[in-house]
Formats: structure tokens, C-alpha cells, sequence
């Protein structure tokens, strides 16, 4: 189900990282968004722009439904200036999320960039805290350890210019921890979202390691709701058939074992 | 379906205005297909039907065109398909879709189930299967029309090809007409040397109706790459930018030619979709701005309504081509 | 004038990068005009000049091109001519010009103080005029070339006319090529058949360069008088709306042909200049973003500069036309 | 001579009868401003819209440059949320204003609608009071009263609802007072701003009784400095040769004598 909402903003504030975080009164959609979705968000401002913009869903409690973004073009500039009592109109929660419902996994969480706001919230609904990975390029861009450290889970950091945590790339640490786990030791049920580079190294790994993976995509959108065929990805079905899944409605989050990248992404994934 | 769903969407309408004795009359017949108001949701911007079904009411709009269906699935280019550009959008989809089959067997049930008219946008790869696909739908039940596909600019082969030289154009319409029974809607592309004759042509050639505007052949290019941003490098431009474009071509259209023309372009609002009834178009699509707005079409009805009203006329196709020029 | 303005121009350039040594060359060669830097002001957006003088340092411009100029004083369209719609302006001046004599006794001696090279775009009503207005021009000091104006959608008689049959175009080109020996810009349409092959045409009659795109043919219509906006009905679609139709269309002209491309159509800062460039187009023109911010041009060459820089060239020839795709 | 100028907005209030009044801190402009001249307005957060838009000067003192503007489209309405500390573009000032150099004469100033701004600020300048007619809806609409009150002009009001003033048009107020004036009073000289119907009345007015009128016209403008030929206004020089002159430099302010309309507009101008 989803809903076409006009969301009041009731909180407005910064985040850490150039991020910030807005509260929107969208008792319909917080009713019923579920982890790695997404809303689809009509700026009234931008009176000439043909799109809504897509963010993943923060949180969602109660009449509250939060959202994290950052100011990088157009829309989100607009957005930077919304203030208390603004009413936004909010389509969804739009695709699918994160299952939540699998048991006796180990959850590991690999973020990168907004990324970690559904991770976050996904924390919060699966049973049992894991593993989880933030990546930024410095340590003001690593957000939402609180989140985790507070549902129990083992936060692991990664920078660019190892101003906190470990130095590099999250993937880096996260091979690192992978190599140094004990044989045997219980596979690890992926959770990630983030820049596409991340979900080309997670893919592989998943597959070299025979692991289950669960990737998020961003993809521009047009509607949002699977009538456009703009948001597409590359998949295969259970017997090897390809064709294009729509991330706005069969993703944003996709089982691994589904995803063709160009051989080219993959061949440079397995080697960093 | 068709025509036979008109009486209970008038009635709808009715209802509606419950509260005002004077309602005026929105429907409008084009190409034979009853319409209980002239405002159509345009191919490729609302799929087949149901992914919008939820959010606005089917039964309210005047059509429902879908997403261009070739005989066999199509996969369509590789993502990046879509990017903003200033007032509009440029998409490269290339008319991805499942094929006629599966189109029938999937989406027709449920498109018969509404009160809407049906247009089903088809093309071909070939004149050829131009009129394989349009003799499949001949048998289909609960089709109003179909709308030829001559004039996308996001496909290699087949598309725009048979839509900027109007002799093939002409051959193609003739060729079609003669295997179904169905309305004939060619859909015409803005990039012509003369739309005026290219409406002509397609009217002797047998067309029950044209529609335009088709998008815009556009490119962004990423300097940053310096690649294009679709895909495909080429992709059609929509949404308000082209708006004025629509406009001056549906006029132009419209004065050339006997059959009804539907007008589409960056329609977002009633004054929008005014501009193209005045200009001669006897019914209008909403595209992109569906994508923003998804009730906009069920908007522009109603804003429609209140100005045939507001200026005192008792049917909406007393406005249609009265510009004075 | 024109060549002769280059040195001044460059060394200015020098002088605004004193403090790094490593200034990439801006200089681009097109239709044997050297113009200090790839950015000009686009026809009928500057006036003949003056009219942004105190405004922005002319001399800072790679060139500069003139409203259209006719034989004889020409009146234009009555008011309104110009009405904003969704990202772009929509216009129809007609042409409005106080013919050549009077351009070259009041605005000529006020251009060849400058070191500029002045384009001056002309037309005519007919082909024997587009040739006579050319032959004038042909004995006048200070005049780097010649733009063709064969697209102006905005007169009845002359303009557009003779812009879209290739082979009517084909035939004044070549007339004019025998009446001056300046070098020949014609000015491009965007509503073509085929860009490609006009632009092939353009060259094979002799045109030195081509330039485009002319304004996009387009209406508004005001719903409560049902009446055109623009007295003239049909005006031309420029600004930030038209950028993708025109960055297609520059690509495609300039793969078809060897002589140089002038790109134009909704630029408004060096990033959608670039996109010209890396397109294929030699030389860009900035036309309505002036009408916001009259220091636009100005920001382009910076903007390119920096980019030139960035990206490691050491001429802002290395960046065109090269497009990946 | 014209600037462009980086202005801040240093006061922004309603102003009565739908009017809003922004004073921008412009110290350039407001050292060179005369009444009947205009600023070309660049709104920032119209990113996408091609124009400036033209607003008449209100008032320029010190560094200050005040403009009284109605919100009735999307420029304006974004106009509207403009806060203390915005930084608008501002283009002026443009075009030639009212004549306030005439020696001797008995101004008559008529206003319609924003009309009465430059109006104000020309009655400044003038060296003595006269008449002013100030014409609107309703009540609400008349503006600027005390500002010509203060200046000892005599101060006559029209409203088409006659909820002050006179009922009716401000023309019909203005043809009144003409009829009631004692033959051989001393001509007017007419100063007048507002819709084109009303300069349609004044040029006939004017032509019908010999008096001096100086009218300002309003017109879509591209440029706003003369470049783009998209303000024209028909007029005739000395010979009675006709020319199309840009209201945004041989303008805004005519003098009545110039001005060629259409003859169905002046005859309908006789006639009321
Ligand atoms: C499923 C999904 C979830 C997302 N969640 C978040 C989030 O939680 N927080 C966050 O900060 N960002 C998120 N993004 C990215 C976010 O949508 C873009 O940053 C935003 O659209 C930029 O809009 P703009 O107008 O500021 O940028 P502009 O560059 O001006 O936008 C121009 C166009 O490009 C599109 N676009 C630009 N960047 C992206 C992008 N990265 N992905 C998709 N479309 C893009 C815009 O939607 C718009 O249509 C998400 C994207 C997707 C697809
Ligand atoms: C010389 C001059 C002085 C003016 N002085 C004032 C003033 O002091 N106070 C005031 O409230 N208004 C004044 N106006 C009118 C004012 O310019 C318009 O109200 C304003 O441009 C509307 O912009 P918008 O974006 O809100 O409207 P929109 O309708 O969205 O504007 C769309 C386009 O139409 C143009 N436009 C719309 N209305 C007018 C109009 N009446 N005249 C000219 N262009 C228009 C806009 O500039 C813009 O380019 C003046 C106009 C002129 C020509
Ligand atoms: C994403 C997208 C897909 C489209 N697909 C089709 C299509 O399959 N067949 C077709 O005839 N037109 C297609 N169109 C064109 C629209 O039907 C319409 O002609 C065009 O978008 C102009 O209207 P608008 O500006 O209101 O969107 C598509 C447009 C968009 C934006
Ligand atoms: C007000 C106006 C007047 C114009 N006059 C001319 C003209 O006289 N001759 C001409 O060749 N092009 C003319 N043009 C077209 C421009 O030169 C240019 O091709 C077009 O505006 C596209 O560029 P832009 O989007 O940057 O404005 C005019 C454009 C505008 C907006
Ligand atoms: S965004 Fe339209 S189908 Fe996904
Ligand atoms: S607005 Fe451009 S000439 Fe007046």
C-alpha cells in the first residue's frame, strides 16, 4: 500500500556531515514504511521542476516519518530552507524494503552516504544486532553510530583520511574483518546501501563467499511508482533470464544473487 | 469499455456537480470513442493502468493511453533512461514493454474492468508489424482505439523512422488501416518541415484522429565524462519547456485538418490544457506532470469544467479552436 | 577589428590570470574570425552594442553579433512581443532594425572602437535582398562576418522562409557567397527534417561556418481573450527550455560537417556552454541568460577557463567535439 | 547612468491594500534615482525563470531604495517571502522618469493601482503641491494619501465600491474636477501612472484641453535596457512620423503628445 500524504514539517535541523534530518507529520505513510523504503518528495517551491526526489526513509514512529538528506543540487537547496509548519506532499512508502523477518541471521550493515539512514532503521527492526560498517570520507561524514551502538551493535568505522576509525575505504574494512574471522565462523546475512562502487564489491563478495546479500540502488526516478520504466537495473531471475527490474517498485533493495553488472564493474570489484 | 463506458462516467460527473443545476457538459467524441471529458492520461506516463489505479480514480479520466506495445517484448535502452532538465524531462525509455501478448493477457482484464476508454499505443520495427500488432488488437475486446507510434525519438529501428518523411508515413497509416477496424490515432512527432501537411497526409491516409506532440529530441551531456546522460545519447524532451512548442503545432495541426486532434505537451494545469482546446485540440493528454502531481489529470477536469462554466458555455466543445488569430 | 582586435584580447586574458602561469588558451578560430575566447553574444540579445557598454567590458567578448539587419529601416511586430513561459521566453520582435545605412552611420564607428570582432547578422525579404545587404557590408571597415539569418520564425516575408527547404537555402547562400567576400554564417532552425544534411548543404554552398539554433517556433495563449499573448501569433522559444533540443541538434550539425559550429540556445553558465563544446560546436553565443545577468558571457569564459584548466588542456580546442558516444 | 547592485533587503512589510514594501539597501541606485524610473528586479530563487522584473521606484534616500509591490504571479509571490538579510540583484536605475524641472506649473498627478509609488516620489521632488487623484477598488486600495497629504497636495480619492472617496473610476473623479473649474484656471500639467485604460483617458483628455501630460506605461520586458525591442509603445516624433520607442529607455514616461494608440481605444477613452 501506499499513500499520496501532505506532511507538515515538525522538525528541521542539522545532522553532522552536511546531512540534515528532517520530521515530517505523515501519519499514514509512518504507519506502515518499513525499512529501505523510500518516500517520493513533491519540493512546492520548485514550481517548474518536472520531479518529485526520492530519499529513503530514516525512521518512522508513531505520526513521524523522518528523513536524512543532503544538499547537493537544486532540490535539496530549496529543501534546505524548509522551515517548521511547511507542508510537503509525500508519496509513499514506495518499493521494497529490507526483510526483516528472517531469523537466526547475523546481520552485517555496510553503509555508505545516506545510506545509513535505512540501515538505521532497519536495525531497529530486526531482532538481533550484528555487525555494521559506515564509510565517509572524514570523520564528520560517519553519522548515526549512536543508532547502532544503542541497539547493541558492533560499530565498525572507516575513513578516507583516517581522521576516525580505521583508514580507507568501507570495504576495505569490512575485507579486513571478513579475513580475519575464524573459519567456520557463521555466515553473515548483508545489509547495505550506498554508492554503487560498494554494491559492485558487496555483489562479488557475496557471491564468492556464497553469502545472502541485500542491496539497496539509487536510481533517478521519475514516478516513482513503476510506471515510467526509468529506474531500471539489470536482474535474473531463478532460472538465468535477464530482464529490467524497476527499482522504484521491484527494488530500491535487491537479493544480490539477482543483480548483473557490466563484467567490467565486477572484474575491478574482486580486486579492491 | 469504449464508448460503452461513457453513460456511467457521465453520470459520475453529474454527481459531481450534484449541488449545481448547470453543470456543463465535458465529453467530447474523438475518433469515435465517447470521452466523458476531453482529459487523457498520455502513453508511456501511466503504464498500463494499474500502477496508478490506487492513486486517482481510472474511471474519472476521459482515456487512458498505455505504454507503446510491440508484437514481441521489448527490453528498451539501458539506465540512465531519465534526466531533469530546466522546466522539463528528458527520457530515453525505449519503449520497453512485455509484447502484445502479454499485454493482453495481463493488463486488458483489469483495463476492462474500469469505464475508461482504452487507447493502445502501438508500434513496429517494420511497417509490417505495424500492422501485425494492429491486427492482434482487432480481436481484443475493450479496445477504444489505437495510437500509432510514429514518432519516438528513443528507438533505433522502427518509431520515428516511419514518422518524419510523410509519404512513409502516408504508406504506413494506409497499410495499418486496412488491418483492423480499430480508430486509427497516428501520433506525430514536433520535428517535422510541416506539420500542417504532415496532418493532412495522415487524414487521407485514413487516420480517425491525430495526437501530438511526441517529445522532443534532446540530449544532456555530462562534462564531467563528457558522455551523454541517457543511455541511449538521444532522448525526447517533455513538460512545461515544450509546452509552446505543443501549442503552436496543435494549432497548426488543427487548422489543416477535418479529424479531431489530440493535444499533449507539458500540460500541469486547466489553463494548460485550455491553451490546447483553443487552440483547436478536441481532447488533451497529461504526461510527465502526472509523474509530479499523480491526481493532475483529475485536476485539469475539474479546472476545465469551472471555465466552461465560469464562461458560460454549456458544453466544453464550444471552446475547442475558438482562437481568435 | 575582428583578427585585429585579437592580440589586445588575449593579452588581457594574460593579464586577468597574472598570478598563474599556467592560463590556458581560450583562442578559437571560427570562419577565419580569431576570437579571444569561444563565448559571443547571441543576435537581437545585445542590441548593436552600446546598449550593454557600460554594463560588461565589450572587449572581454570572443565576439559579438548584431541584431538582424535588412536593407531598409524595418518596424517589427506591434507590442506585446515577448511573454516568460516554463524555464524560457517566448518572443516575437519581427525583426525590428534600422537598416543598414543608419546601422553602419550610428553603431559601426561606436563597434570599431572596440576590439571585437563583430558579426553582423542580416536578412531580407528576398533572396536578390539577402544579397544586396551582404554586397553593402562587403565595403565596410570592421566587420569580421556575416551571419545568415535564414530562421527567424518571427516575419512573413524573408527569415525563416528561406530556412527550411535545404534546397532553397542552398541556392541564397551561395547567391550571397558571390556578393561579399566576408565570411558566411548561416543561422540554423531547429524545425528541420534533417539537421545533418542542411548543415551539409550550408557547407557545400560555401558557408565559412553555421550557427545554431535559432529560436524554437512556439505560442502562448491567453485562455480568457483566446488570444495569441504575442500580436504576431507565433513567436520563438529560447532560454534555458530549448538547452537539450539544442546541445542534439548542435551534435548532430557538427558530425555532418568540417567548417566550424557556433552553438547556442539556453546558456547560462560555463557548465552548459561546455556542453556545446564537448558536443562539437567551436564557438557558443549567449543570448537570453544576458537578459537575467548581462555579465553571463563574461561568467562563461571564466567558467570554461577553469574547466580547460582543470581537465589538463592547454587550448580550449582540445575539449571540442569531443563527445564519447 | 545604471548600476547593477548586490542590494540587501533591509525592510520588508505589508503596505496596505494588498501592497508590500521592501527597502533595499542600494546605495549606488538611490544616489542617482528620479521618480518615474524603475529597477529590474532579479529574484534569486527564480532559478529556472528567464526575466528580471521591472518595479517602479518608490522612494531613494541615503543608501536606502524602496519599491511597493503587489504579489500576483510567481516572481512576486516568491518575492513575498523575502526575509531581512536576502540579497536581491537590482538593474537601475532604468528608463526616463517624470520631468521635475518644470518651472511654474500646476501638477496634476493621477494614479492607479502601483501607479501611486512613483507618483510619491515624483510629488517629493516637484518644487510645488497640487491636485492628486488616487483611484482603487475599495478602500484598501488607496495608498499613499499621507505621503501627498504630508506634502500639502490637495488629496482626492475614488473607489469603485465607494467605500471612501468618491464612487467610481479615478477618471470619472478627474472629469469632474475639470468641469468644475472656473474657466481660465490655470492648465494643469498632468503626471500619471496606472492601467492603460486610464492613459488611454489622459491622453485624450490632455489632446482635448491642450495641457502638458506625462504618462507611464507599462509594458513585459525582456532587457530592460534597451537591447531585446520587446517594450514598444507606438509614438510619433515632431513631423508626425511614427516609431516604435522601448518603454524601458525612451520610457516608462511619455510625454501624452507622443503617444499613438489605437483610434477604438481613444474614442472609447472619449466617450468615458
Ligand atoms: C531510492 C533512493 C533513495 C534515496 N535516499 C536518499 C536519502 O535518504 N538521502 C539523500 O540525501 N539522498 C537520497 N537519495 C538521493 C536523492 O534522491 C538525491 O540526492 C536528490 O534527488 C537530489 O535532488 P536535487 O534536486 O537536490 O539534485 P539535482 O541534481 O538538481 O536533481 C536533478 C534530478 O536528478 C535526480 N537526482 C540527483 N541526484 C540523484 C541521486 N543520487 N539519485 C537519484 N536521483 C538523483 C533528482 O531527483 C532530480 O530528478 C536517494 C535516491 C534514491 C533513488
Ligand atoms: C516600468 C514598470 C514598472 C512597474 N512597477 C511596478 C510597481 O512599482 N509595483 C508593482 O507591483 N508592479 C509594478 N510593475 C508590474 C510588475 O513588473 C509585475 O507585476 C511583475 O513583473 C509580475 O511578476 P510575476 O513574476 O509576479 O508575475 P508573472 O505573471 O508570473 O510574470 C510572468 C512574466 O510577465 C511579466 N509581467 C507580469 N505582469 C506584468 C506587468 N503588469 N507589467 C510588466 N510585466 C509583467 C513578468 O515580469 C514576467 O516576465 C511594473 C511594470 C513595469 C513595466
Ligand atoms: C517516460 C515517458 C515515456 C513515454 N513513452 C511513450 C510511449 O511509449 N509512446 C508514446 O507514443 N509516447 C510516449 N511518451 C510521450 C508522451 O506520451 C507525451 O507525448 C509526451 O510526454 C508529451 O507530453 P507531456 O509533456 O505532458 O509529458 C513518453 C513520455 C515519457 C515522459
Ligand atoms: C529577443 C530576441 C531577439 C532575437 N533576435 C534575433 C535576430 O535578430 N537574429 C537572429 O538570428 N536571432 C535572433 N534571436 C535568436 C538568438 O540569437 C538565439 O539564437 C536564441 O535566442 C537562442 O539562444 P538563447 O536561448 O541563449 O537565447 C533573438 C532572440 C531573442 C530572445
Ligand atoms: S521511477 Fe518510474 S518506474 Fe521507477
Ligand atoms: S525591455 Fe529590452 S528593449 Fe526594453
Amino acid at each position: 500500500m501506499r499513500l499520496m500524504e501532505e506532511a507538515r514539517v515538525i522538525v528541521h535541523t542539522e545532522f553532522g556531515g552536511g546531512y540534515r534530518r528532517i520530521v515530517f507529520d505523515a501519519p499514514g505513510i509512518a504507519a506502515i514504511a518499513a525499512p529501505g523504503q523510500f518516500v517520493h518528495i513533491r519540493i512546492p517551491q520548485l514550481s517548474q521542476e518536472a520531479l518529485r526526489r526520492p530519499f529513503s526513509i530514516y525512521r518512522s514512529k508513531g505520526r513521524e516519518l523522518q528523513v536524512m538528506y543532503k544538499p547537493v543540487g537544486r532540490g535539496t537547496h530549496v529543501m534546505e530552507h524548509a522551515v517548521v509548519g511547511d507542508v510537503y506532499s509525500l508519496l509513499g512508502p514506495l518499493g521494497r524494503g529490507f526483510p526483516v523477518d528472517r531469523a537466526g541471521i547475523f546481520p552485517v550493515c555496510v553503509a555508505g552516504g545516506y545510506g545509513v539512514a535505512p540501515l538505521s532503521f532497519l536495525a531497529e527492526k530486526l531482532e538481533c544486532p550484528g555487525v555494521v560498517f559506515i564509510g565517509g570520507r572524514k570523520a564528520q561524514d560517519i553519522l548515526c553510530t549512536e543508532d547502532f551502538a544503542g541497539l547493541g551493535w558492533d560499530v565498525r568505522v572507516a575513513t578516507e583520511d583516517g581522521s576516525v576509525g580505521e583508514k580507507g575505504l568501507v570495504t576495505e574494512a569490512f575485507d579486513r574483518w571478513v579475513a580475519a574471522r575464524a573459519p567456520g565462523a557463521m555466515a553473515p546475512e548483508i545489509y547495505a546501501c550506498g554508492p554503487e562502487r560498494l554494491m559492485h564489491v558487496l555483489t562479488e563478495r557475496a557471491a564468492r563467499h556464497g553469502w545472502q546479500a541485500w542491496l539497496s540502488l539509487d536510481r533517478p526516478m521519475g514516478c516513482g511508482i513503476g510506471a515510467c520504466l526509468a529506474c531500471v537495473q539489470r536482474v535474473r531471475d531463478a532460472n538465468g533470464k535477464q530482464h529490467w527490474a524497476r527499482c522504484c517498485t521491484e527494488g530500491p533493495v535487491f537479493d544480490s544473487k539477482e543483480l548483473v553488472w557490466e563484467a567490467a564493474d565486477l572484474k575491478k570489484a574482486s580486486t579492491n | 469499455m469504449g464508448g460503452g463506458g461513457f453513460k456511467k462516467g457521465k453520470h459520475e460527473l453529474t454527481r459531481m456537480n450534484a449541488n449545481n443545476t448547470k453543470a456543463p457538459d465535458l465529453a467530447v467524441t474523438v475518433a469515435g470513442i465517447r470521452m466523458k471529458n476531453p482529459v487523457m492520461l498520455a502513453s508511456g506516463t501511466c503504464g498500463y493502468g494499474p500502477e496508478y489505479a490506487d492513486l486517482i480514480d481510472l474511471n474519472a479520466l476521459g482515456a487512458i493511453a498505455v505504454k507503446g506495445i510491440l508484437s514481441i517484448p521489448w527490453e528498451g535502452n539501458p539506465a540512465p533512461r531519465l534526466v531533469e532538465t530546466p522546466g522539463g524531462l528528458l527520457n530515453a525509455i525505449g519503449l520497453q514493454n512485455p509484447g502484445m501478448e502479454k499485454f493482453i493477457a495481463e493488463y486488458m482484464p483489469f483495463l476492462r474492468r474500469h469505464k475508461t476508454p482504452v487507447i493502445v499505443n502501438i508500434w513496429g520495427r517494420s511497417m509490417e508489424e505495424y500492422g501485425e500488432v494492429a491486427a492482434r488488437f482487432d480481436d481484443v475486446e475493450g479496445i477504444a482505439a489505437l495510437e500509432l507510434n510514429i514518432s519516438c525519438p528513443n528507438i533505433k529501428a522502427g518509431g520515428i523512422e516511419f514518422g518524419t518523411d510523410p509519404n512513409i508515413a502516408g504508406e504506413l497509416i494506409r497499410l495499418v488501416r486496412k488491418r483492423t477496424r480499430l480508430p486509427l490515432i497516428p501520433k506525430l512527432s514536433p520535428m517535422l518541415h510541416s506539420i500542417a501537411q504532415f496532418a493532412r497526409i495522415a487524414e487521407e491516409s485514413g487516420a480517425d484522429a491525430i495526437s501530438l506532440i511526441n517529445s522532443v529530441p534532446s540530449m544532456v551531456i555530462d562534462i564531467e565524462s563528457r558522455r551523454p546522460v541517457l543511455s541511449n545519447g538521444v532522448g525526447g524532451l517533455t513538460g512545461p519547456a515544450i509546452r509552446p512548442i505543443a501549442v503552436r503545432l496543435v494549432w497548426q495541426a488543427a487548422k489543416a485538418v477535418k479529424i479531431p486532434v489530440i493535444g499533449m505537451g507539458g500540460i500541469a494545469c486547466g489553463r494548460d490544457a485550455l491553451e490546447f482546446l483553443i487552440a483547436g485540440a478536441r481532447a488533451v493528454a497529461v504526461g510527465t506532470a502526472t509523474f509530479l502531481d499523480p491526481g493532475t489529470a483529475l485536476r485539469v477536469v475539474e479546472e476545465i469544467e469551472a471555465y466552461v462554466k465560469r464562461q458560460g458555455h454549456a458544453s466544453v466543445n464550444e471552446i475547442v479552436g475558438t482562437l481568435q488569430f
